[in-house]
């Protein structure tokens, strides 16, 4: 059974590298500040203990006033879960730091959010429309397109 | 291609395909030779109970597609609705069987049926009339096991032999 | 030693007979070498999480059996999964069993039609995928005897199955499962040691192991780079941790192990059938669920081992009768992702293969 | 045969044996024309009949079977079919070459058969290198195909005629290096001695060479294994992609024709031709040729497709050593004297040549090259 970790008690980990970055911790998952996504990312990864080498699946929630970005990583060595979420507060021009260099699994999916919500991912090699045509105008998955 | 092992592995794939030159064939050949289609088989057509039906139109609601139109009118003598115009619209039809689960009277089936094309789209529309059952539209067995017996007993492909000729 | 020429761009698809479906590829070719390849989707695109938001929690189960075509039962499976978690559903023990066997013979269809038309891609002309779909057929029968549906099954709903299995089923199953056997072993003899098959298979498209998890591969490709990583003992969904079997691995992680491992695994999926069909238990097979779920805030994320990888969904609910949000994590546009990094330097041909032994759907990757 | 009067095959065989008296010749040129299109026609199309067939019931299904008595009309139905079809002509392609190469492609098909003796002495031309002639005939098709693949400027067009090209071009000298292992131990080039001299199939004396010839001609007509050129899966239709109507009848049938053609020419030299008890001689022939035909049938049916660098390996490292050692060591045994009265003992000793050949050339020699390029 893949044990989904507290997000408190990651949080606290986290905490001890990078103070401040914790947004919000419950037992189910943890809320990262976006400009810090990468280096706690990073973090997460490297960490031993903790291994986040499996990226199951990175994607967006529209919730009116901001963008949450979800990620859940996994540990295929020890077998733990994780999800790790980021909020966008701008509406107009959303951005995160991409995750695709520690990663490589979340190209395409970033591409997928790029597309379908309009968040930016700074540092993604290819930042275009996957499924809709590059003329499209609009994010349809915005709750706000009609 | 190394031939390492000689060709054995060709030899033994072609061993195979002619094994099956003499076997039977498992195709059938549609218009003459028909299969029994499955006793819960999800038709083309809905059918309709007007007895039944009490017009509280929750096939309507539960339809993904939206293929389902009923107008009601209220009766105020008998104290019921009235179902005025109930039409479904077998060309937007996904033939997901929600509308019949979810039918609280017992009121509407799947038909049995699966050559209904047709050459207009406007022919697709079921009316009223069209979705009673008849001795041609026969009810399919789907969410109504009793319904179910009645009906001819499903071929499948592995009652038949294709092993020997 | 090779001979460098002018590289040109060849569109391959969307319409071609090997991109399994409307899927497209940019290469660029120098001579017949890959040079780089694009891929291109969105030709299905179909909007499915817009329009699930719009849907009740039981009206998007008709919308997952259009996800990846060839395996309904399994999106339907991991959709009710994610829905029962969200709204807190307890299934009744006979509707799991016969979930597992569902899923389970689903896989069997799926594995092959992959590797059928893994071998139709190299080359033989149609033979081995026409028995492979032989054999599909005796399982879309079993499947259309007790869901109506020959291809979007829909069978399944949130707190069990649609309904109960007819009294047919169980004789028919058994019947299968004894003919299924000898068939494998047949299809084996057809091409497994092939010598034109190991030249063109083997060490073509290698997947090194780190790189398949780093790329968050998932299902029989990562498991065939020799990552012992299978959701179903794992993270044991529904009631897998009750059967006894094997995680097959392959150790290169190239198109031939590919194969091998689908092959494997087929097997291994026979013998839990086997297993699920001696517990099966008698009893109701669907809760008692109110026909418009409506589940707490929250959320819930749901995975199970589909035939081509890891399928989820992700379901965030605001208490109405339709999901907020509704994200499906598709194996076949992930798996996708280690595409260029394979099949670079290799000629025209290994990129069909390899392409093949990916195994997508179009319909999973563009939704 | 000799009670029906009007019999054409005595007819032929009165004309074929002095085709040069007064008027004969050009009589003797009319008939066997009209006999060969005829042929080629007919035979094209009960190949086209039984692969479809064949192969469908390979594949466990029937194959066409509604035209028709069993489906026997299904190749006319599909030859009306598509000489009713729009020609539609790319808009970038080379209209003159787009429109000539199907032509070029087709005539070479049917003047192989020129050579190839339906009977002892019916031929159109009793050539003393027929054996040479259908070589040399034969490759001229690829110019046809090369010409398709480059005028229809596409690129998958271009990929197929060029792997058709490098295929031709590494296939004709094993091919040609098989066939003169036959070449001496008949002791002639012309086809009709070349039957002839069978009074044991030449498939007994020459094993390897038959193999080597089997796989080399599968080879150049696009057969599987080796149709790469057309690969369905790869290059869609390989160089005849954007062709329509009569035009890709004209590619359709070249490809049969040629398949008929090499089935003729291996039942010429290595079945012995029209020899044979009971049958007509005639009927002999055809028979042999549906025989081979079936067994490349039975190999596209079972067999995937290979890469073109193996291709290229396989002919240069595999078949072009071994036909030199076939030619080599046929070459000793009919300097040393043919020993006609021992000639089974010949057999076994050819056979067990071969295998040991094939087993020690394979284990030890032959490597496939090619793999990936670093980019």
């Amino acid at each position: 059974m893949t044990v989904a970790l507290s997000g408190k008690e990651v949080a606290s980990k986290i905490e001890e590298k990078f103070s401040g970055s914790v947004v919000e911790s419950t037992p189910e998952n943890l809320v990262v500040k976006s400009d810090q996504l990468l280096d706690v990312a990073r973090f997460l990864k490297e960490t031993g203990g903790l291994d986040f080498d499996y990226l199951n699946f990175v994607t967006a929630v529209d919730y009116y006033d901001h963008f949450e970005v979800a990620y859940l990583l996994s540990s295929l060595e020890h077998n733990h879960s994780l999800m790790v979420k980021a909020r966008c507060y701008d509406r107009e021009n959303p951005a995160l730091p991409s995750v695709t260099g520690l990663w490589q699994g979340a190209d395409f999916q970033e591409r997928e959010i790029y597309d379908l919500f309009g968040i930016n991912f700074e540092g993604h090699p290819s930042m275009k429309r996957i499924f809709l045509w590059d003329g499209f105008e609009g994010h349809p998955l915005r709750k706000d397109y009609i | 291609m190394k031939f390492e092992r000689y060709g054995i592995g060709i030899a033994k794939g072609l061993t195979v395909t002619i094994k099956h030159l003499f076997r039977h064939p498992t195709v059938s050949q549609y218009p003459e030779q028909r299969l029994n289609i499955s006793r819960r088989f999800r038709g083309n057509e809905l059918i309709w109970n007007q007895e039944k039906c009490t017009g509280c139109g929750t096939c309507a609601k539960t339809c993904p597609q939206g293929a389902i139109e009923i107008i009601t009118s209220t009766d105020m003598a008998e104290n019921k609705y009235v179902v005025e115009k109930y039409e479904a619209d077998t060309g937007y039809c996904i033939q997901c069987g929600l509308c019949i689960e979810s039918c609280p009277y017992e009121a509407l089936y799947f038909s049995h049926n699966f050559e209904c094309a047709k050459y207009r789209r406007g022919e697709l529309v079921q009316g009223k009339e069209e979705m009673l059952e008849t001795p041609e539209r026969k009810v399919s067995g789907y969410f109504y096991p009793d319904k179910a017996e009645k009906l001819p007993k499903q071929t499948l492909l592995i009652e038949k032999v294709t092993e020997k000729r | 030693m090779a001979v460098r020429t002018e590289p040109f761009v060849l569109n391959m698809g969307p319409v071609h007979p090997s991109t399994h479906g409307v899927f497209r590829m940019r290469v660029t070719l120098d001579g017949e070498v890959v040079v780089d390849i694009e891929p291109v989707f969105g030709y299905l695109h179909r909007g499915i999480e817009k329009l699930a938001e719009q849907r009740t929690y039981t009206g998007v189960i008709p919308l997952t059996d259009r996800l990846d075509y060839i395996s309904s039962m399994s999106n339907n499976l991991a959709y009710c999964l994610a829905a029962e978690k969200l709204a807190g559903i307890k299934v009744p023990e006979r509707a799991e069993y016969i979930r597992v066997i569902m899923s389970e013979l689903q896989r069997v269809a799926a594995l092959l039609i992959a590797v059928g038309a893994f071998l139709n891609d190299c080359g033989a002309y149609f033979t081995p995928f026409l028995y492979m779909f032989r054999e599909r057929e005796r399982i879309v029968d079993l499947f259309e005897m007790a869901s109506g549906q020959r291809l979007t099954y829909n069978y399944m709903r949130v707190g069990g199955v649609s309904q109960d299995l007819p009294e047919e089923f169980m004789p028919a199953l058994r019947k299968f499962m004894d003919m299924m056997p000898r068939f494998m072993d047949e299809y084996d003899q057809l091409l497994m040691q092939n010598e034109i098959l190991l030249a063109r298979a083997k060490g073509v498209g290698i997947l090194s192991k780190e790189q398949a998890i780093n790329c968050s591969i998932s299902g029989p490709v990562l498991r065939a780079s020799g990552v012992k990583w299978d959701i179903r003992q794992a993270d044991p969904y529904s009631i897998y941790d009750r059967f006894d079997f094997d995680i097959p691995t392959q150790t290169t992680g190239d198109c031939y192990d590919r194969y091998r491992q689908r092959v494997e695994e087929t097997r291994q999926s026979l013998r839990i059938i086997r297993q699920a069909m001696e517990q099966l238990p008698s009893g109701p097979v669907r809760a008692e669920v109110p026909h418009l779920v409506r589940p707490p805030v929250g959320e819930a994320y749901a995975h199970i081992e589909a035939p081509k990888g890891e399928l989820g969904f992700y379901l965030v609910s605001d208490n109405s009768i339709a999901p907020y949000r509704c994200h499906i994590r598709p194996p076949s546009l992930i798996n996708l992702t280690a595409l260029r990094d394979m099949v670079r330097g290799w000629k025209i041909a290994d990129l069909i293969i390899i392409f093949g032994s990916i195994d997508i759907t179009v319909g999973e990757i563009d939704r | 045969m000799a009670t029906a009067g009007l019999n054409i095959y005595h007819l032929a065989r009165l004309q074929a044996v002095s085709p040069d008296w007064p008027g004969g010749f050009w009589w003797h040129w009319l008939f066997f024309t009209v006999v060969i299109i005829g042929f080629v026609l007919t035979m094209v199309m009960g190949v086209i009949y039984i692969e479809r067939r064949g192969m469908g019931r390979m594949q466990s299904r029937l194959g066409p079977n509604r035209t028709g008595p069993f489906g026997l009309l299904q190749p006319v139905a599909d030859a009306v079919k598509v000489l009713l079809k729009e020609n539609i002509v790319p808009a970038a392609a080379d209209k003159l070459v787009h429109w000539l190469a199907p032509v070029i492609a087709f005539a070479p098909a049917l003047m192989l058969f020129a050579v190839i003796p339906f009977e002892n002495g019916a031929l159109l031309a009793d050539l003393n290198i027929g054996i040479l002639y259908v070589i040399a005939i034969s490759s001229v098709s690829t110019v046809g195909i090369f010409m398709a693949g480059w005028g229809s400027s596409n690129k998958y067009s271009l990929l197929g005629a060029m792997r058709n090209v490098a295929a031709i071009v590494s296939y004709e000298i094993p091919m040609v290096l098989a066939i003169v292992g036959v070449v001496l131990i008949a002791g002639s080039l012309s086809l009709n001695d070349i039957v002839v001299a069978q009074n044991v199939p030449f498939i007994l004396l020459q094993p390897l060479g038959f193999l080597l010839f089997f796989a080399a001609g599968c080879a150049e007509i696009n057969r599987s294994p080796f149709d790469l050129m057309e690969a369905d899966s790869e290059l869609v239709a390989g160089f005849h992609t954007e062709y329509s109507g009569m035009k890709f009848a004209m590619f359709y049938l070249v490809e049969y024709a040629e398949a008929v053609a090499i089935s003729a020419i291996i039942a010429t030299l290595f079945l012995g031709g029209w020899k044979g008890p009971i049958l007509p001689p005639w009927l002999w022939f055809v028979v042999k040729i549906i025989l081979v035909f079936f067994a490349m049938v039975w190999t596209r049916t079972t067999l995937p497709r290979i890469r073109i660098d193996q291709l290229m390996a396989f002919a240069w490292k595999f078949l072009f050593p071994m036909s030199l050692l076939n030619m080599f060591i046929t070459a000793l045994q009919v300097l040393a004297g043919w020993p006609t009265e021992l000639v089974w003992v010949m057999i076994i000793v050819n056979i067990a040549v071969m295998a040991i050949l094939v087993l020690v050339w394979s284990r030890f020699f032959f490597r496939l090259g090619g793999g990936r390029v670093e980019i």
